[in-house]
């Protein structure tokens, strides 16, 4: 699989690190759950990171847009 | 990076040289408002949270007043005001009938905001008695500096001569096309134009009439009922004034820039059709927990509210459509696979998408909002500053930023100054947003109140169903200095483009619609008959709740006298006689 | 006009009638979905669960 | 006109999402009886509370059965009276207005939130049960001083109530 770009990367990363730290408010106000805001923090970067390494290394991929367009604008 | 893609085809510079002058000049304005506006905005979410307190919390109330007032009068509609000069003169193809008139309309909005800035700012020179502390909303009998009031005034007309020019270039271009269909961006220029018409007569009346003359000291008593009402009049149509160039974007060069094509051209139409009707019947929604307003008109309020909704669902249809379609042109496959397709790494796209995405969670927010009954949970609470940070301030924001990202090299013939860091500064502003409205959406459910420098109160504390107060507020704090790095990045990379070279034939023509205007009906675009009709619904929705006002409270109601913001932090504690003696005093001085 | 900003780009044209946007069509059913759910829960739990009711 | 299936589709949940919602306010509206703060509680001189019988001394005053009433005064930067105490279980019919500017009247984490506009009179009537102390806002800027503005709301056992106990002068 080919390797994702690091514009897709950042793009990824910084949506999923949204997502995964929203699910801590939907937890709380949802479910009365109510998490260690450090452990969970930590968690939610452990995540986006071990996510940003996976991508960067090829482990696991998305096709990156075709190349033509890097510099369309 | 590699060289730049050259079409070959001329940009809007190389076309009209002189209309781009002018967009540039009013793009320029904007970003000195967003700037300025972030700097108070930093201040602000350090201030509150007590996570570092550089100003006294008396002057907390300028900078808010500050933020507001730049962020969503001069940053959005000087935006506005540029991008609807191009839309124009780039869909009817022909230059403005004259550029003498173009410029004095820009001077005027120039004029008018620095005499309402100088106010504003006014209020931390206490040597002084210009002050306009009055926030954003300036509700009598709070009163400003008679500055502030006649800058509002002579920016709101600028405004209404920049609709004048677009409708000259139209009335023009038609008596040339008499068979010809608008074109869809003239089309959205109109529609918002005419709304914005409607909509100003209510700002008009309660500056003109009312609070002008009554910061001049010719009379002395003001309906505070009035001006409120009257301000909401304005107050929520021009949450849509500030969308519609995020929405003509989204439309019209979103597609594009996915690779494909607007799914309906008469759907986009229809959707701001709807939004010039329906936009301005729905100011009461603001008033769902003031006395005075009788339940029922609260009640049609909210039903033209509820169906406001629907250009905005019609709207996330129509355009993710036109992105998959984009997507599938470049090769993407599967039912979602195709999202993979997508150029992420363009910031112009990246930035739109992402502004969207947090749009759909700040309607829902809205759809909070516009309950009626339900509004006595969230009323005033930090929660709907949580919202529109996700509306006007990313939905908004972030769709003209990243479009400025494409708009730009079309309007000076160089390209950007670093397309990577425009990708970061989307997705940091992302990332911010995500961090401090989730904070404020959740501190708001708990009650903490929103317009406060320091909420926190000697009596009580506020209880956390979840987590800790302290622990939302340091989010708040974190995400407020993210966006703050967001914008000084965009405003530098605007900046240094000027130091990029000159290119030529760089020039992106913006893709037809897959379904054209040609098979809808031609009354779509009878304008004058949507704005007949816009004007009835105002009159049904206000009619009767202004009259019901007046005859309760009186035009300049009985008893109420003003209290001029002129604060100084010693009279700003917490003894109430003083504060009543500084209004006494200011009441002398007018 | 041409129809598409860059060709380099395009991989295959796609017209009016052969485009069936059922990706969108999934993703606003989940949006939906949220909307409801998220409905449900501010009013009934957030709203009407909330201490001193507001009453005639 | 040419409108896509799928688009169709999509309208029509539009619409049904739309009625959904008004019709859980209707419901909360009459099933639940919530009621929105109107036009009921009347006007006042706001330049002369004083000469005003509610208004020129706050106090809570108890009207019937389990049913008080509340005369609140908000001003910069204070609420009177202050505490404001009410009995357990009974229904509290609060009349706010304001000798000044806008003020925010909001017992703190409840739906008791409404504004106050001078010369008119915000009318809001909840139910209160178990004792219990809330904080009381200002969730409107008012001036300088907005901040600070605060009260208490304190339910206390019906057997401990007395009336007069709420005023603070």
């Amino acid at each position: 699989m080919r390797r994702t770009t690091q514009g897709g990367i950042l793009v990824g990363c910084g949506v999923l690190f949204v997502i995964v730290w929203e699910i801590r408010s939907a937890l709380g106000l949802l479910a009365g759950v109510d998490t260690n805001p450090q452990l969970y923090m930590l968690l939610t970067l452990a995540v986006v990171g071990l996510t940003a390494v996976a991508l960067a290394i090829g482990l696991i991929g998305l096709r990156p847009e075709p190349p033509a367009d890097e510099d369309a604008q | 990076m590699s060289e730049q893609l050259e079409s070959g085809a001329p940009t809007f510079l190389d076309k009209f040289p002189d209309e781009a002058a002018v967009v540039r000049a009013a793009l320029w304005s904007s970003f000195i408002a967003l700037a300025l506006g972030a700097v108070f905005g930093l201040i602000q979410a350090l201030h509150r949270t007590d996570v570092l307190r550089l100003i006294d919390s008396t002057d907390y109330y300028t900078v808010l007043t500050a933020h507001g007032v730049l962020m969503v009068v001069s940053f959005t509609i000087f935006f506005l005001v540029g991008l609807f000069t191009w839309a124009t003169v780039r869909s009817f193809d022909r230059g403005v009938e004259s550029i003498r008139y173009t410029w004095t309309w820009y001077g005027l909005m120039v004029a008018g905001t620095l005499m309402a800035v100088v106010a504003i700012l006014g209020g931390f020179v206490p040597q002084t008695d210009i002050s306009a502390d009055v926030l954003f909303t300036f509700y009598a009998p709070m009163q400003a500096h008679p500055l502030f009031y006649g800058g509002l005034a002579i920016f709101v007309i600028g405004t209404w001569l920049a609709g004048a020019d677009y409708i000259w270039t139209w009335r023009a271009w038609a008596a040339e096309n008499p068979d010809e269909r608008i074109p869809l961006q003239g089309f959205m220029v109109l529609t918002t134009m005419l709304m914005w018409y409607v909509a100003t007569i209510g700002i008009a009346i309660a500056v003109v009439a009312f609070l002008l003359p009554w910061s001049l000291g010719l009379f002395d008593q003001i309906n505070p009922l009035l001006t409120r009402t009257l301000f909401w009049f304005w107050g929520h149509p021009v949450v849509y004034f500030w969308l519609m160039p995020a929405y003509l974007l989204w439309y019209t060069v979103l597609p594009t820039i996915a690779g494909g094509r607007l799914f309906s051209d008469p759907l986009g139409r229809v959707v701001f059709v709807l939004f010039l009707l329906l936009s301005t019947p729905v100011g009461i929604h603001h008033q769902y927990v003031d006395p005075g307003i009788a339940e029922g008109f609260k009640t049609i309020a909210m039903t033209n509210t509820m169906f406001l909704l629907l250009p905005s669902l019609l709207t996330a249809f129509t355009v993710v459509a036109s992105v998959e379609h984009g997507a599938r042109q470049r090769g993407g496959t599967g039912l979602l696979g195709w999202l993979r397709a997508l150029p992420w790494r363009n910031p112009a796209f990246t930035g739109m998408m992402l502004a969207g995405l947090m749009f759909a969670a700040g309607g829902f927010s809205g759809m909070i909002n516009a309950g009626m009954n339900i509004n006595y949970l969230v009323h005033n609470t930090i929660w709907v500053p949580g919202h529109f940070h996700l509306t006007v301030g990313t939905a908004v924001a972030l769709t003209l930023m990243a479009a400025t990202y494409w708009l730009w090299p079309q309007l000076t013939n160089r390209r950007l100054y670093s397309r990577p860091i425009g990708l970061a500064q989307v997705v940091i502003w992302f990332v911010g947003m995500g961090l401090m409205s989730n904070a404020m959406h959740v501190q708001g459910l708990f009650g903490i109140p929103r317009r406060t420098a320091e909420p926190q109160y000697e009596g009580f504390d506020f209880v956390a169903s979840f987590g800790s107060v302290s622990e939302l507020n340091l989010q708040l704090a974190i995400g407020g200095t993210l966006l703050f790095i967001s914008t000084m990045l965009f405003v530098t990379n605007i900046a240094l483009s000027a130091g990029t070279p000159k290119l030529s034939g760089i020039g992106q023509p913006l893709s037809e619609p897959l379904s054209t205007v040609d098979d809808s009906p031609e009354i779509l675009d009878n304008l004058k008959l949507w704005f007949g009709i816009a004007l009835v619904l105002v009159v049904l929705a206000y009619a009767l709740p202004l009259a019901s006002i007046i005859d309760r409270g009186g035009l300049l109601g009985p008893g109420v006298d003003p209290v001029p913001m002129i604060v100084e932090p010693v009279a700003a504690t917490i003894e109430p006689t003083l504060g009543r003696l500084a209004a006494a005093v200011g009441s002398v001085v007018p | 006009m041409v129809p598409t900003m860059s060709g380099e780009n395009t991989v295959r044209e796609i017209g009016h009638d052969e485009f069936d946007p059922k990706g969108t069509l999934v993703l606003i059913l989940v949006y939906f979905g949220v909307l409801s759910v998220m409905w449900v829960f501010m009013y009934f739990v957030e709203f009407l669960g909330n201490d001193l009711t507001v009453l005639v | 006109m040419n409108i896509h299936n799928y688009e169709k589709i999509w309208l029509v949940l539009s619409m049904l999402l739309i009625i959904g919602f008004i019709s859980t306010v209707v419901y909360g509206a009459t099933a639940v009886g919530i009621e929105m703060v109107n036009d009921e509680g009347g006007t006042i001189d706001s330049t002369a509370l004083d000469e005003d019988d509610r208004f020129s001394e706050p106090r809570v005053e108890k009207v019937g059965e389990d049913e008080y009433e509340a005369y609140v005064v908000a001003r910069q930067f204070i609420f009177e009276p202050n505490p404001i105490e009410v009995p357990a279980n009974s229904t509290v019919t609060f009349y706010v207005t304001s000798p000044d500017v806008l003020h925010g009247f909001e017992v703190v984490g409840t739906n008791a939130n409404a504004m106050v506009v001078p010369g008119e009179i915000t009318e809001l009537t909840v139910e209160v049960n178990e004792p219990k102390e809330y904080g009381i806002l200002c969730n409107e800027y008012c001036g300088g001083g907005h901040h600070t503005m605060e009260g208490k709301l304190i339910v206390v056992p019906e057997d401990e109530f007395e009336l007069g106990d709420s005023n603070d002068e």
